[in-house]
């Protein structure tokens, strides 16, 4: 007995979720049920790492996604209120003509996807140790300079969400002096 | 045994959904989960390619490592602006914040 | 034909283990939790100088299970102001990625959902997943106390990963693998890794205190004080999915982290000859460690939500970080070392120890600085 | 010892690096000391390094790291080691040393000693670095560095104009010199496709360029050695630098930088050697700059301005042994008269010490008998600047003058010979302004004192090195030094070794034309026959002519730098008008421009988003048509 219609039962099901909560966190209006929904997405797109083989990264996208980022964005959720407004200003004129041009991207862009083939791989252990070697060595430099991107976008969130307060508080208290 | 195809063919399908969702929705922050898809798609793309057709190591997928670096700092500062902007004058709509303009 | 554990045919092996790991897992976390609500509250009493539930049963054995039962029988209440999916979902967040971290503990020799080479980076994605329920939980009870105690204990949550995951990575540095067997069987006998890592498993343990909630971190609930944070508006079962069963199972996964990493995991004397005396094993150990966990709740008093923060990003994080720092280091300059490590393990627990005192007492000076000089001016104007 | 070539510039760099950074608030005084400490150490590696090559490793390439790696253009940090620069490494660090522990004295009383060493210990290691290189590279770094520090210890008194002025013309005529250098390592590049000196010899031998390319780059090559050697006629910069402190003046205008010029032909002897009319030329300019400057020196009542235009003349001569094809001469020269010319500077500088300042021989005098180690040693220098047997200088420079002589240059042979008896006339007038007579000045006469013994002990070193300089060049053209510079500098065409009969009479020769110079110029300065003044007035305008030098500086004036003036001028109308003006049309049509596409920004993020997309929709379309071959392969 052979389980070979498992993998693509589930990768039906995998690629069923991922477009289908994708296209409501576009087409919903609820930003909450959209970042819960994007978060689903990701969900599902860690669920086709795993089928590809790639625990590592599979593992990394509920960390970083799931962990860290759906939580950011529903933080930035919570701290703002988005106001019903029924019309649109002159944003919305856009639509169409986005409509047209990410059509005109999209239709060509669908039709190539099935024309890629690859043999299939031979059969291996998990992507840990190719990933752990190829970032420590041939990509050494690269990691640096993303953990200094990182430190600068963390010293930047910080500086732009910082209130004025402490600050004033502080001048207030040497004045005082 | 899954096609190469399928997977990038889902990977196109959100990325031009989340292309959309760029261009027409109004929410600053949902403009940012909108990108979060598109830089997701771009992932699924990359992985397929390297398990695919990586043959001894995972180069491919460290290019995802350093996405998810990028994500995580454009996130961090795109909410940084979005709040700080919001705290100036309460809203998120980004046709309404136009102060950029020449 | 090939023999597996037990003499067993790996074909009719392979499905049976899964089964056993998952019975053992669905065991211990249902009546995981009954037991340590019963151990929580005899505890606390012994210590406090009560009796303790003493009623329902031996002892009051039968306690819990009358409180379960009472949460069951109970109306599902929800107020009409919440989000109704998101209110329904939330536990359902909260709880599944504990349920699923069960997957890798193993429990004995061979006696393992599933061992995955990534197993430490498993547990810590799952750990990192329930903020997610959290934040939902608090947002969905539409009530602002709960939405600022889901943001606080998310930001909790959070902070707290960090030296937690920076205390994994220095184990998964001297084992050399991720993988949770791996790590049991990389601690021969009484060499544990504590012995060799003691920094670590200091930071580890008081970052998973705050992790699962627990004194002296347990400001998402701390009911005595604040309103019971995210959890304000849930009663019934809802409540005690989300409390009883998440908080209590993820203590106890948290514990078999501890013990499956520093403590040798299912190893023991006797296992060779009997391999299920490993299961035994491991809960004896885990349970020692929820023990300590009680014993903290019982002695220490709670933070305030700035110096829990401030701990963690000042005190823990740059520690931790100085801790991998040195571990890999010397990692590098000696061909083996264990040795070299755990002395300089050993030294920085001893530094960080010592170190307390002299970091609190100039904080009390500070204060005290401060509170001059506010004080100043009034009595110049009087 | 080899292996650790690059010692000997990293103790100087390191005194530099200290004397520098901590000097003037902490180490004062201290910093002259440990800069002297370090030199000699240099000093004591670089004999080592000596010793070894003559033990017989002829050439070693020390190789540090690479400097420059792109394409073909690879430049290594490299020291060459072979006879050659290990005899320059000697000179340079020993001459150091002593001059260093001189300065220690005559800058004891100058606030600003630490600053002073400071330039000096960079000077002596971008000497070093000079000398160590193994492409011509390389040895610009030094070549620059020297005339650097030569710039900054020039104008070391800057309070002052006139060091500040010197300053000034001797950087500018360097750098015209330099300019020279550059084209000629730029078409060395080109011409051999390297600039390392073993590999271009190597080139050279497998398959020689065209003569023309080779006459370039020897001519450039050598006008670059003209400004910093100060040959005509680039050599008005070196009697000004004399505004500088005695040591300085020793050791770099002396000694070592002006060296580098002769080191630098030297070094490219091969190629010298193998563009024919070139080596003629140097010969020339060198026989002319000899006579030119020894009948300037005749004339001149500053002490210190008569040694400067004695280098100048020495110099001259070295170039004039190049020129004749004995390198090994000239570098045999360069080694003694780093020894006597320095001993001569430190003893004007120990007299211009005693005298307070004053360098006018006329106001000197008698000083004999106060300042009996400085007499002394200035008479044996003066006795080997004057090649009388047997100081070293008689050994070097009479076998320039013989190799001009046997090589078949009569003229240059005689040029060098009447040059002597010059310089032996203008070194005894000198000596006998200076210490003998009567006093003229009874004040100053009052004060003048001997020098410190951290003064006197490098004279008295000097002197040894003085007399005993000349040991190894005997037996002339077959001496020690001749025989161990060969492989460095052997170019091709044997020296042919005239008969015994030739070499006495050529001794003789010279030896008779120096002893009749220092007869006239006692006579006329002892005995008062013929009176100086009186010749003066006889001569009339040649005297005037040799007084101001031959109106060079005038000329150069006149000539030279009103044309620059005028071209400047020019330049400046032009940028104004042309160049400002097309940049300010630019600038006004961007403005115009930006006012129109103001409008494209709207400031609406989705807009900028949606132009994003019409970019992506372009580069797919673009991808399109190339895969379609639109646009062909």
């Amino acid at each position: 007995m052979t389980f070979d219609f498992v993998e693509p039962i589930v990768f039906a099901m995998l690629s069923v979720g991922v477009i289908a909560a994708g296209a409501a966190v576009v087409l919903i209006n609820r930003i909450t049920a959209a970042a819960l929904l994007m978060a689903f997405t990701f969900l599902c797109m860690a669920g086709m790492f795993v089928l590809l083989g790639a625990e590592t990264i599979a593992a990394f996208q509920v960390l970083i996604y799931v962990g860290a980022i759906t939580v950011l964005i529903l933080y930035g959720v919570m701290f703002t209120k988005s106001g019903d407004r029924p019309y649109a200003l002159f944003f919305q004129h856009q639509t169409p003509i986005a409509a047209i041009f990410v059509a005109a991207i999209a239709i060509p862009v669908l039709l190539l996807a099935f024309s890629f083939n690859a043999p299939a791989p031979p059969p291996r252990g998990g992507d840990l140790p190719g990933l752990a070697t190829s970032v420590f060595t041939d990509f050494a430099f690269p990691f640096e300079i993303a953990s200094v991107l990182l430190l600068a976008a963390m010293v930047g969130a910080i500086v732009l969400t910082k209130r004025d307060e402490a600050e004033g508080a502080d001048t207030r208290r040497r004045e005082r002096r | 045994m899954i096609p190469l195809g399928a997977y990038i063919f889902v990977s196109a399908v959100l990325f031009f959904i989340g292309c959309a969702g760029v261009l027409v929705r109004r929410n600053a922050v949902v403009i940012l989960m909108c990108v979060e898809l598109m830089l997701n798609a771009a992932n699924l793309a990359f992985v397929a390619f390297s398990r695919r057709y990586g043959a001894i190591d995972e180069r491919g997928s460290v290019f995802v490592v350093f996405v998810f670096v990028i994500a995580a700092a454009e996130v961090a500062v795109g909410l940084g602006i979005v709040l700080s902007a919001y705290r100036n004058r309460p809203v998120v709509d980004v046709d309404e914040i136009h102060a950029m303009k020449g | 034909m090939p023999i597996g554990p037990f003499g067993l045919d790996p074909v009719i092996w392979a499905p049976l283990r899964l089964v056993i790991a998952v019975g053992l897992a669905l065991f211990l976390i249902l009546n995981g939790a009954l037991l340590q609500i019963y151990l929580e509250r005899k505890i606390q009493a012994i210590i406090q100088d009560r009796l303790g539930p003493y009623h329902v049963g031996p002892f009051g054995l039968l306690q819990t299970f009358a409180d379960a039962l009472k949460l069951i029988a109970k109306e599902d209440v929800r107020p009409s102001a919440t989000d109704a999916w998101f209110f329904v979902a939330a536990p359902a967040l909260v709880f599944c990625p504990m349920l699923a971290s069960w997957l890798v503990l193993p429990f004995a020799y061979d006696i393992t959902g599933a061992d995955l080479n990534i197993g430490l980076l498993y547990l810590t994605t799952l750990g990192s997943m329930t903020v997610l329920g959290i934040v939902i939980a608090g947002w969905a009870s539409n009530n602002k106390y709960a939405l600022v105690g889901g943001l606080r204990s998310a930001g909790q949550l959070i902070s707290y990963e960090i030296p937690q995951i920076l205390a994994l990575v220095t184990v998964a540095l001297v084992v050399g693998s991720l993988s949770m067997r791996t790590i049991t069987a990389s601690q021969p006998g009484p060499l544990v890794n504590v012995l060799v890592l003691p920094f670590s498993f200091l930071v580890y343990f008081i970052a998973a205190l705050a992790e699962t909630n627990r004194t002296p971190f347990d400001l998402p609930e701390a009911e005595s004080e604040l309103v019971a944070g995210w959890l304000t508006e849930y009663s019934g079962m809802r409540w005690g999915t989300m409390l009883a069963l998440s908080e209590y199972g993820n203590v106890t996964v948290v514990c078999s982290i501890i013990v499956t990493l520093w403590f040798g995991g299912w190893q023991g004397p006797g296992v060779d000859a009997l391999p299920l005396l490993g299961v035994v094993w491991f809960t004896l150990k885990v349970y020692a460690f929820i023990l300590a966990f009680m014993w903290i709740r019982a002695t220490l008093p709670r933070l305030r939500i700035d110096q829990l923060m401030s701990f963690c990003w000042k005190g823990l994080i740059p520690v931790s970080l100085l801790n991998i720092l040195v571990v890999a280091t010397l990692a590098l300059a000696f061909p083996s070392s264990r040795v070299p490590i755990a002395i300089a393990n050993w030294l920085l627990v001893v530094a960080f120890v010592a170190g307390i005192p002299f970091v609190q007492r100039r904080r009390l000076a500070a204060l005290r600085a401060r509170a001059r000089a506010t004080a100043q001016p009034v009595r110049a104007a009087s | 010892m080899i292996d650790q070539v690059w010692l000997i510039p990293a103790f100087p760099l390191a005194a530099f690096l200290i004397t520098g950074f901590f000097g003037r608030r902490w180490l004062r005084v201290w910093s002259g000391w440990i800069a002297s400490a370090a030199v000699g150490a240099s000093a004591i590696v670089a004999i080592g390094v000596l010793l070894e090559v003559i033990g017989g490793r002829e050439r070693t390439v020390v190789a540090l790291y690479r400097w420059i790696g792109v394409g073909d253009f690879q430049v290594n940090v490299a020291a060459l080691v072979d006879p050659l620069s290990a005899v320059m490494l000697t000179v340079v660090t020993v001459v150091s040393f002593l001059i260093f522990v001189y300065s220690n004295g005559y800058m004891a009383h100058d606030h600003g000693l630490p600053r002073f060493f400071t330039w000096l210990s960079l000077f002596v290691f971008a000497m070093l670095i000079l000398v160590m290189a193994d492409n011509y590279l390389l040895m610009f770094v030094g070549w620059e560095g020297v005339g650097l520090c030569s710039y900054l210890l020039i104008g070391f008194w800057f309070e002052r104009p006139e060091p500040y002025f010197a300053a000034k013309k001797a950087f500018v005529m360097n750098r015209i010199g330099d300019w020279g250098y550059t084209i000629g390592i730029i078409t060395t590049f080109l011409v051999f496709g390297s600039m390392n000196y073993l590999d271009i010899f190597r080139r050279l031998e497998a398959n020689a360029p065209s003569q023309s390319a080779l006459t370039i780059i020897c001519l450039a090559l050598f006008f670059g050695a003209t400004g910093k050697s100060a040959q005509l006629p680039l050599y008005s910069w070196l009697p000004d630098a004399m505004e500088g402190p005695t040591p300085v003046s020793a050791l770099i205008h002396a000694a070592t930088m002006v060296t580098s010029g002769v080191y630098l032909v030297a070094r490219s002897m091969p190629l010298f050697a193998a563009a024919g009319p070139s080596l003629a030329v140097v010969g020339v300019v060198g026989a002319i700059t000899a006579i030119f400057a020894a009948t300037v020196a005749l004339v001149q009542i500053d002490i210190k301005r008569v040694m400067a235009y004695s280098t100048v003349s020495q110099l001259g001569y070295m170039f004039l042994a190049l020129g004749v094809g004995a390198p090994a001469a000239a570098i045999f020269h360069l080694a003694t008269h780093a020894f006597f010319k320095a001993l001569l500077f430190l003893g004007s500088g120990s007299v211009i010490h005693a005298v307070d300042g004053v360098q006018d021989m006329r106001r000197m005098g008698g000083l004999r008998p106060k300042m009996p180690i400085t007499y002394w040693t200035m008479v044996i220098a003066g006795g080997a600047l004057a090649a009388l047997p047997p100081l070293a200088g008689f050994w070097s420079k009479d076998e320039i003058v013989g190799a001009a002589f046997s090589n078949g240059y009569p003229i240059l042979w005689l040029v060098g010979l009447f040059t002597g008896g010059l310089t032996a006339f203008y070194i005894a007038r000198a000596i006998w302004l200076t210490f003998h007579g009567q006093p003229r000045d009874p004040h100053l006469f009052e004060h003048a004192h001997e020098s410190p013994r951290v003064m006197t002990v490098p004279l008295l070193a000097l002197a040894v090195g003085t007399v005993l300089a000349g040991a190894i060049g005997i037996p002339p053209d077959q001496g020690f030094i001749h025989s161990f510079l060969a492989p460095s500098v052997e170019t091709g065409a044997a020296e042919h070794v005239p008969p015994l009969g030739t070499i006495v009479f050529l001794a003789l020769a010279s030896v008779v034309a120096s002893v009749i110079g220092i007869a006239i110029s006692l006579s006329m300065y002892a005995r008062g026959r013929p009176d100086p003044a009186a010749v003066a007035r006889a001569s009339g305008p040649y005297y005037r002519i040799l007084v101001n030098k031959y109106y060079v500086d005038e000329l150069y004036d006149h000539r030279f730098v009103d044309v620059a003036r005028a071209v400047a001028g020019a330049s400046w109308a032009f940028d104004v008008h042309i160049i400002d003006g097309l940049a300010n049309r630019v600038g006004w049509a961007l403005a115009l421009g930006g006012a129109g596409l103001r409008r494209a920004q709207t400031g609406i993020v989705g807009n900028y988003a949606l132009t994003i997309v019409a970019g992506l929709l372009l580069v797919l379309v673009a991808y399109g048509g190339y895969a379609a071959g639109v646009f062909g392969r």
